[in-house]
C-alpha cells in the first residue's frame, strides 16, 4: 500500500525521523508517576494533618482532664463553674441517636435495595433510583430545619409529650437521609451478584422471594452488611441535623423524647460558642473530635474489613 | 470613591458622615450584642458610608476576644461582660490600646409560658429559690399555686446571660440539676412557649421578639412588681438590679491607621441608643455617650 | 433416580401460598421504596409552601439586611460561587492526579493499598472534623483568616475522596481493550492515558465531580467553625475576601428565627434556592451520565 | 488426506446409527412449538418456529452464534422473560396446555423443567445446600430424605464418588466440570421431566466434556433432553434428533443422522462442514 | 456419509499445496524464539516454545482454549507484560535483537509490530482520529500528510470505500466486522513490518470472516502475520505454516497441510478432527 507515494517518506520513516525528537518528550514522561505520587499523598497529608490537629490539641486537654474521666464520666458542664468533662452524655446521645437512625434506614434502605435489585423493571428503576437518590444529596441544614420545624410537631400529635427538642425527630430524619445510602449500596452489592445465580434458582422453580432471600442476599451479604456499617458511619458523624433538632441538653439519659447532645453537636456549640482558644473546654473540643474521628474510623475500616473478608467468591 | 481615603486622613473628622471613607471593618463578639451591632452596621453602609464594607460576626465574647487579640485581628469586639484580666495583658503585649464602649443596656427577663397566670410577680429571692432547686413544684412557693413540678430553662453556659445569671442574681450559687440549658435561643423560646409549668431567663430582646408567645415575670425588687420593659431597665430604673451593660471593644490602635474604624466607633456611640430599642436593649444615658465621644477624640 | 421425593400435587399446592408470599412481599418492598420519596416529597411541598413567596428578584439580588424585607441573597450565592472557584480546580487536579496515579501508575503493593486505605478512611471521616482542620490549618496556622481560599480548601479536601473515587470508577471502567490497542500502536504510557483512557473516563468523572460539588455547596457543618460572620453586607470579590454561604445563611436564620419570626420564612426561601442549585447540577450530572457515556 | 478427520465423524454416525436401528417405541410428544415468534425489542429473534421434543431423546440444536438457540431454550422454561423487552407469539403446549399462557405459573414449569447453563452457576453455598436447595424450597425439610436426595442426585450427575467427601465444601472450590456435573445434580435433585442445556461443556476440558456426553446418554433414559451446542461432532455424537437453527429460523430439524449426512439444505451441509459460522 | 464435510477440507487444502508449489524463495527470518518460558505467578503458561516466524507468510497458531495462544502472541510485542506478574525467560529475537531484553524499548517494537484483537477494539473517537492516531503519537502532525495515511490505510484494509464518506463518524456505530476492519486499517498506518491477529474473526459473522481472510491474504504480500485461531478451517485455509499448542507447549510446527493431512503427533490429529477442544 505503501507504493503508491513514491515520492514521499514512508511513514516508517517519518516516524523514525520523529523518534529523536520525541526523546525530549520520553525523559519528561519518567516524571509523571512521580509527579503524581506527589498529587496523591495529598490525600495522605490530609489525613496526617486529621491525626495530628486532634492529637495535639487533645494532648493538652488529657494534661488538664485524666482520660478516664473523660472516657467514664456521665456528667458533661464544660462551662459550669466546676467542670466537669465526662464524654458519655455526648457518647450516649450519639449512639441513640445512630440506633434511631439505622432503625428506619437499616429496613427501609434493605427493602427499598431488594426492590430495585430484583423487582423493579428496568424502566421503573430509572426513574426510582435517582429519585431516591436526591435524598441523599439534600443538604444536611435543610433535614435539620425541616426535622425541628416539621417533624418534631408531627411527632408531638402521637406522642404529646415529646420535647420540643428531642432526639427522636433528628434521629429519624437521619434514617432518612441514610436510606439512600444503604439503598444504593445495597443495590449495588446486590446487583453484582451474577445474573447465573438468579437463574439457578429460578430455573429449579424458585419464586423471586424466594431466590432474594436465599440466593442473592446470601451472596451480597457482606456488601449489604458493609453498607450498613457505612450508613452507621455516617450517622455518627451527621452534624447539623442534630444541632438544629436536638437542641444541647447534655443529659445522659435514654428517654428519645427528651434533648440530647451528640458528639458532633458538641463541637459546633463550643467551637462557635465562647470558648477561647487555650482554655480546657476549648480543647475539650478537640478530644471529642478525636473520639468521634477514631469511632468513624473504627466504622470505616470495619467496613472494609467486612467486604473484604466476607466477599463471596463468584 | 476609593482615591477620597487619603483626603480623608488628614480632614479629620469631626461628624463622621461629612467625608467619604472606604476600606473595611471587622466586627466579631458576643451573640447577645449581635443584633445591635448588625443593625448598626447595616445602617452606617447604607446610610453614611457605602464604600466602607462592616462585617460583624458573633463568636461568643471570649473567641471574639481570641480574634481581636492577634495581628490583623478584628477591630472591634463585642462584648456581654467587661474585658477579663488575662485578655487586658495580652493586648498589652500586643502594644494594643484597647478602649471599651459601652453601648447599651440588657434587662434579663424571666419568661413563663403564656397560660401561666399565677407567677406573674415574683421576688428575686423566690428566684433564686426556684433556679437553685429549693422549690420543686409551684405550690412550694404558694399554696394556691398548682401542684406541678416546675421546669426551669434558661440559655446554656455559652451566653455572657447565663454568665451574668450566675454571677449576679444566683449570686454564685450553682444552678437546679436537671434544668434545661440550651444553646439556641430559638429552642429556648418553643421549649417555653410549649411548657406550661416552664419558667427560664434570657435577654430582653429575645422576649420583645416573642411577646405573643411567652409571659415576662414582673419582679418586685421590695418597692412594687416591675414589669421589665425598656423604659424600666434604664441605668438607674426600677429594673437596675436585673440589668447589665453590653459593651464592644475598639482597638484604638488600629483606629488611629484607619479612619473608617474611628468613624465607625463614633458612629456606634451616636447611633446606639436611635436603635436599642428595636433590637431590644434600653439606651444609655446620653451624658455617658458624650464622654465616651470625648474619649475617642483623644484617640486622634 | 428412581425414587420419587417430590410429591408434585403437595409441591403444586404450596406452590400457591408461595407465589401469593412472593407478590405480598413485592408489595411491602414497592411500599418501602415509596416511603422514603414520599418524605421527600412532603419535605419539598412544606419549604416550598413557606418559603417561595418570599422569592423575588429583590430577595435574590439584595445585599443582606437585618431586615427581613430588604434582606437578599446574592452575597451567599456569590460567597458558594467563589467557594466553588477554589474547590472544582484544586479537587479535580488532586482528584484526577490521585486517581490516575492509583489506577493507572501505582504498582499493586503496600504503597498503593495504603493510599487507598487512607483515601476511603477520609471519606468515613465526619465533616465537621474536616471545619476543625480548616480552622486550625488555613484560617489560623497559614494565618488566610476566615476567607473564601480558607472555606474553599476546607470543602475540597472534604470532597476530595468522593472525586478520587468517582474518577478510580471511571477510569477503571475504561476497558482495558482500548489501552491494549493503544500500546499496540507503540504509544506510551502516558499518551495512552492522556489521549484514549482520560478521554473515555472523562463522563464518568464529569459527573463524579460534580456530585462532589453539590455536596460541598451543601455543606454547612465545617463552615460553622470557621467563623463566618453572620452579617456581611457587600458581595466578595475574590478568593481573599470574607464571605458567607448558602447554608451557611439557612443555619443563621434559623437559629435566629427566635429574633424575628420572618427569618425561619427566609431561611425556607434560601433553601428554596439551594435546592434548585443542586437540582440542576444533578441534572447536568444525569445529563452527562446519559448521553455522554460510552457504551463499550 | 484429511482422514483423522473424516475417521472421526464416521465413527459417531455408525454409532448413532446404531442406535437408531433400535426397534422404535412411540414416544411421548413433551414439548409441542407451533408457530413461535418472538422479539427482543425490534429484533425479531425466533421466526416461526415449529417443533416438537419428545421424551427419553436427545435433541440437539446448532447453529451459528446469534442464531436463537439460547434464546429458544430459554422460551422453553420461559426464563426469557426476564428479558423485560421480550415479545412472544405463537404456543408452546407442555404436556398439552400453552406455557406461553399468561396465566400458566413459571414456578410450575420451571419446576419441572430443569436447566443447564453454558457456564455452571452453583450457588455460593455448600455443596449440600446447592443440591438441597430446589428440594427445601419445595417445601422438603425432613433431613433425612433431604441426604437421600443429595446422594442419589450426585449420583444420578455421576459425580457422588468425587464428592461425597466434602459435602460441606463450598462448591466454588469445584473445578468447571465438577461444578457443571454439580448443577446438573442440582437440577436433578427435583425431578424434573426435562433437561435443557445451553452449551453446557463449550468452557469445559475435553476429559470433562466426555463425562457429561456420557451422563447426558445416562440421563436420556429418564428425561427429555434438550441440549444446545456450537460443536457440531458433539451434536453428532450425542443426539437423537438436530435442529438447524439460522438467523432465528430452522432450517431443518431431522434426525441427526440425516442433518449430518443427507442435508435437505444446501446451508445445513455449508454450515456443519465448516464453511461458516 | 460426510461427504459434505470431507469435500470441503480438501478443497482448502488442494488450494494450499497449489499455493505450496510455486517456487519458494529464501524468506526472511522476523521473528526467532528460542526456548521461551512464561509464568503467570505460579502458573506455567509457555514451555520452552522454540518457532521462527517469517515474513511474507501467515503463521496459525491453533490449540484448545488456555493452551497459551494469545499469550505467545501478546509476548511477540511484550504486551503481556501488562499483567504484572508475568515473568519471562529465554529469548525472542526481532530482527536480531532480543526483544526480552530490558534495555529494548518496548514502544519501538510494537510501533513496528502492529496487533489485532479478537474482539475488535476501535477508539471511542471518529474513523478518522482512530486511523491518525498512531502517527500522530508518533509525531506526525502534518494535516495533508494524515489524511493520506488514513486514506492509504482504510483502503489497505478494503474499506475505504464503505467509510470515505463518513470519516467524522464514532467508529462505535461501524458493525462488527466493520469496526475489525478498521483496527486493522489503524495498525497498517503505521506501517508495521509483522501483524499479530488473536483470534480475529471470531466475533464475526460468515461475510465479515470471508472478507478479513482475503484481507490477510492480501496484506501477506507485504508483511509477516501471525494469527491465532480456533477455527482449524480457518487456519487451512489462510495459513502457510500452523503451529498446534498444547498446555503451553508447541507439539508440532510445521507446513499447514502437513499439519493437516499428516500430523506427526496423535494429539494434533485429536485436535483437529474435533476429538476434543
Ligand atoms: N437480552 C437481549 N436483548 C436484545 N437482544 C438479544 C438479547 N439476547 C439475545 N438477543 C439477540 O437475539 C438473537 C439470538 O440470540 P441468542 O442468544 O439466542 O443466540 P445464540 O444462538 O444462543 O448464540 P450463541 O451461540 O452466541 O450463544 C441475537 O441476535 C441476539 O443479539
Ligand atoms: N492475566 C493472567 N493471569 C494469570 N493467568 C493467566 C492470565 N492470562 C492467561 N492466563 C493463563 O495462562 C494460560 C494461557 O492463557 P491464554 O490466554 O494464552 O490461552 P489461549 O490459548 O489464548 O486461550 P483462548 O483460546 O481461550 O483464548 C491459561 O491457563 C490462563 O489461565
Ligand atoms: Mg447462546
Ligand atoms: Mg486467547
Amino acid at each position: 500500500m505503501a507504493a503508491n507515494n513514491k515520492n514521499r517518506m514512508s511513514v516508517s520513516e517519518m516516524i523514525e525521523q520523529q523518534k529523536q525528537k520525541r526523546k525530549f518528550f520520553n525523559q519528561l514522561e519518567r516524571l509523571v508517576p512521580s509527579l503524581l505520587l506527589i498529587i496523591a499523598s495529598i490525600s495522605v497529608l490530609t489525613t496526617v494533618g486529621i491525626i495530628y490537629t486532634l492529637f495535639a490539641e487533645s494532648v493538652a486537654f488529657f494534661r488538664n482532664v485524666p482520660i478516664l474521666d473523660f472516657f467514664t464520666g456521665t456528667v458533661l458542664k464544660p462551662l459550669s463553674q466546676n467542670p466537669e468533662f465526662g464524654v458519655l452524655p455526648l457518647l450516649n446521645g450519639t449512639i441513640i441517636s445512630t440506633v434511631i437512625a439505622m432503625l428506619v434506614a437499616g429496613p427501609i434502605g434493605m427493602m427499598s435495595a431488594i426492590y430495585l435489585s430484583e423487582y423493579a423493571p428496568d424502566n421503573v428503576r430509572r426513574v426510582l433510583k435517582p429519585l431516591l437518590e436526591i435524598l441523599a444529596g439534600v443538604p444536611t441544614i435543610v433535614y435539620g430545619f425541616f426535622a425541628f420545624t416539621f417533624v418534631t410537631p408531627l411527632l408531638r400529635m402521637i406522642f404529646p409529650s415529646i420535647e420540643a427538642t428531642n432526639i427522636l425527630s433528628p434521629g429519624i430524619i437521619m434514617g432518612v437521609m441514610i436510606i439512600p445510602m444503604i439503598a444504593s449500596l445495597s443495590e449495588d452489592a446486590m446487583s453484582s451478584v451474577p445474573n447465573s445465580m438468579r437463574e439457578g434458582a429460578l430455573a429449579l422453580g424458585s419464586t423471586k422471594l424466594e431466590t432474594t432471600f436465599k440466593v442473592v442476599i446470601p451472596a451480597a451479604l457482606s456488601g449489604i452488611v458493609a453498607s450498613f456499617v457505612l450508613g452507621i458511619s455516617r450517622a455518627i458523624g451527621e452534624t447539623m441535623i442534630v444541632a438544629i433538632a436536638s437542641g444541647s441538653s447534655k443529659n445522659f439519659s435514654f428517654d428519645i423524647t427528651g434533648s440530647m447532645q451528640t458528639m458532633t453537636a458538641y463541637i459546633v456549640e463550643v467551637a462557635g460558642g465562647e470558648a477561647a482558644a487555650g482554655t480546657t473546654i476549648y480543647y475539650s473540643l478537640y478530644a471529642v473530635a478525636l473520639t468521634l474521628f477514631v469511632f468513624t474510623l473504627i466504622m470505616n475500616l470495619l467496613a472494609k474489613y467486612i467486604s473484604r473478608k466476607f466477599r463471596e467468591e463468584y | 470613591g476609593s482615591g477620597d481615603a487619603d483626603g480623608a486622613e488628614d480632614a479629620g473628622s469631626e461628624s463622621g458622615s461629612s467625608e467619604e471613607l472606604s476600606g473595611s471593618i471587622a466586627i466579631d463578639g458576643s451573640g447577645t450584642v449581635y443584633p445591635l451591632m448588625a443593625r448598626l452596621a447595616e445602617d452606617y453602609m447604607i446610610n453614611e458610608q457605602q464604600e466602607v464594607s462592616v462585617e460583624v460576626g458573633r463568636a461568643g465574647t471570649s473567641a471574639g476576644f481570641e480574634k481581636f487579640l492577634v495581628e490583623n485581628g478584628t477591630d472591634f469586639n463585642d462584648a456581654s461582660r467587661e474585658i477579663k484580666e488575662e485578655e487586658q495583658t495580652k493586648a498589652d503585649e500586643l502594644g494594643f490600646e484597647v478602649q471599651e464602649l459601652k453601648v447599651a443596656l440588657d434587662g434579663l427577663t424571666i419568661v413563663t409560658h403564656p397560660d401561666n397566670d399565677w407567677a406573674t410577680e415574683l421576688t428575686p429571692e423566690q428566684i433564686q429559690g426556684i433556679f437553685l432547686g429549693e422549690y420543686t413544684q409551684w405550690s412550694d412557693i404558694d399554696d394556691s399555686w398548682p401542684k406541678e413540678d416546675i421546669k426551669t430553662y434558661g440559655p446554656n453556659e455559652n451566653h455572657g446571660t447565663y454568665e451574668f445569671f450566675y454571677e449576679t442574681i444566683l449570686e454564685e450559687q450553682d444552678l437546679v440539676e436537671g434544668i434545661d440549658l440550651q444553646k439556641d435561643y430559638s429552642t429556648l423560646v418553643t421549649l417555653i412557649s410549649e411548657d406550661k409549668n416552664a419558667i427560664g431567663f434570657f435577654g430582653f430582646g429575645y422576649y420583645q421578639s416573642n411577646q405573643d408567645k411567652i409571659n415576662a415575670v414582673s419582679i418586685d425588687f421590695g418597692e412594687g412588681a416591675v414589669e421589665p420593659s425598656l423604659d424600666t431597665i434604664a441605668e438607674d430604673g426600677p429594673y437596675a438590679d436585673y440589668t447589665r451593660p453590653v459593651f464592644t471593644y475598639l482597638n484604638a490602635s488600629r483606629a488611629q491607621e484607619k479612619p473608617e474604624v474611628l468613624d465607625y466607633a463614633k458612629y456606634v456611640l451616636e447611633n446606639a441608643n436611635n436603635v436599642a430599642g428595636e433590637t431590644g436593649f434600653a439606651p444609655i444615658p446620653d451624658e455617658e455617650v458624650q464622654s465616651q465621644l470625648e474619649a475617642l477624640e483623644g484617640i486622634e | 433416580m428412581t425414587t420419587k421425593y417430590m410429591d408434585a400435587e403437595l409441591v403444586g399446592k404450596r406452590m400457591s401460598s408461595r407465589v401469593r408470599k412472593n407478590t405480598g412481599w413485592k408489595g411491602l418492598f414497592f411500599a418501602s421504596t415509596l416511603f422514603g420519596l414520599v418524605v421527600l416529597a412532603v419535605l419539598l411541598i412544606r419549604i416550598f409552601t413557606q418559603g417561595i413567596e418570599y422569592i423575588n428578584i429583590d430577595f435574590l439580588m439584595n445585599h443582606l439586611s437585618t431586615d427581613a424585607s430588604r434582606a437578599g441573597i446574592m452575597g451567599a450565592i456569590l460567597g458558594t460561587a467563589w467557594l466553588m472557584v477554589v474547590v472544582i480546580p484544586v479537587t479535580m487536579v488532586i482528584g484526577v492526579g490521585t486517581a490516575i496515579y492509583l489506577e493507572l501508575y501505582a504498582k499493586k503493593g503496600k504503597l498503593q493499598s495504603f493510599i487507598a486505605t487512607n483515601i476511603s478512611n477520609l471519606a468515613g471521616v465526619p465533616s465537621i472534623v474536616y471545619g476543625l482542620l480548616g480552622l486550625t490549618l488555613f484560617v489560623r496556622a497559614l494565618e488566610f483568616g476566615n476567607v473564601i481560599l480558607a472555606g474553599g480548601l476546607t470543602l475540597a479536601l472534604l470532597v476530595l475522596p468522593i472525586v478520587i473515587v468517582a474518577a478510580q470508577e471511571a477510569l477503571r471502567a475504561v476497558p482495558g481493550n482500548l489501552s491494549e490497542a493503544s500500546y499496540g500502536m507503540g504509544a506510551t504510557k502516558w499518551q495512552t492515558v492522556r489521549r484514549i483512557i482520560l478521554p473515555a473516563a472523562l463522563p464518568g468523572i464529569l459527573t463524579g465531580a460534580i456530585l462532589a460539588l453539590s455536596r460541598a455547596i451543601g455543606e454547612t457543618a465545617p463552615l460553622t467553625v470557621l467563623g463566618i460572620p453572620a452579617l456581611l453586607i457587600p458581595f466578595p470579590e475574590g478568593i481573599f475576601d470574607t464571605f458567607t454561604a448558602l447554608p451557611m445563611q439557612i443555619y443563621y436564620w434559623t437559629i435566629d428565627a427566635s429574633l424575628v419570626a420572618e427569618y425561619a420564612n427566609l431561611a425556607a426561601a434560601t433553601i428554596i434556592v439551594l435546592l434548585v442549585l443542586l437540582f440542576l447540577l444533578n441534572s447536568i450530572a444525569i445529563l452527562i451520565r446519559n448521553k455522554f457515556q460510552q457504551r463499550y | 488426506m484429511s482422514t483423522v478427520m473424516t475417521k472421526a465423524i464416521n465413527l459417531k454416525l455408525v454409532r448413532n446409527e446404531n442406535e437408531r436401528s433400535e426397534p422404535e417405541v412411540q414416544k411421548e410428544v413433551v414439548y409441542d412449538t407451533k408457530g413461535l415468534n418472538l422479539w427482543y425489542g425490534e429484533t425479531h429473534a425466533l421466526k416461526n418456529i415449529n417443533m416438537d421434543i419428545k421424551e427419553k431423546e436427545v435433541t440437539a440444536i446448532i447453529g451459528p452464534s446469534g442464531c436463537g438457540k439460547s434464546t429458544y431454550l430459554k422460551t422453553l422454561n420461559r426464563m426469557v422473560e426476564l428479558v423485560p423487552i421480550v415479545k412472544t407469539s405463537g404456543q408452546i403446549t407442555y404436556k398439552g396446555k400453552n406455557i406461553l399462557d399468561k396465566s400458566f405459573r413459571v414456578e410450575d414449569l420451571r419446576t419441572q423443567v430443569g436447566m443447564v447453563f453454558q457456564k455452571a452457576n452453583p450457588f455460593p453455598k455448600s455443596i449440600y445446600e446447592n443440591i438441597a436447595y430446589g428440594p427445601k424450597i419445595h417445601g422438603i425439610k425432613n433431613k433425612k430424605i433431604l441426604d437421600e436426595i443429595v446422594e442419589n442426585s450426585l449420583r444420578g450427575a455421576f459425580i457422588w464418588d468425587e464428592l461425597k467427601d466434602r459435602l460441606n465444601d463450598n462448591a466454588y472450590g469445584l473445578s468447571g466440570g465438577q461444578q457443571q456435573r454439580l448443577c446438573i445434580a442440582r437440577c436433578l435433585a427435583v425431578e424434573p421431566n426435562v433437561i435443557l442445556m445451553d452449551e453446557p461443556t463449550s468452557a469445559l476440558d475435553p476429559k470433562s466434556t466426555l463425562r457429561i456426553e456420557e451422563l447426558v446418554q445416562e440421563l436420556k433414559k429418564d428425561y427429555a433432553i434438550v441440549i444446545v451446542t456450537h460443536n457440531m461432532q458433539q451434536a453428532a455424537r450425542i443426539s437423537d434428533k438436530t435442529a438447524f437453527f439460522l438467523n432465528g429460523e430452522i432450517i431443518e430439524y431431522d434426525k441427526t443422522d440425516h442433518i449430518f449426512n443427507n442435508p435437505a439444505d444446501e446451508r445445513t451441509g455449508d454450515y456443519i462442514s465448516g464453511r461458516f459460522g
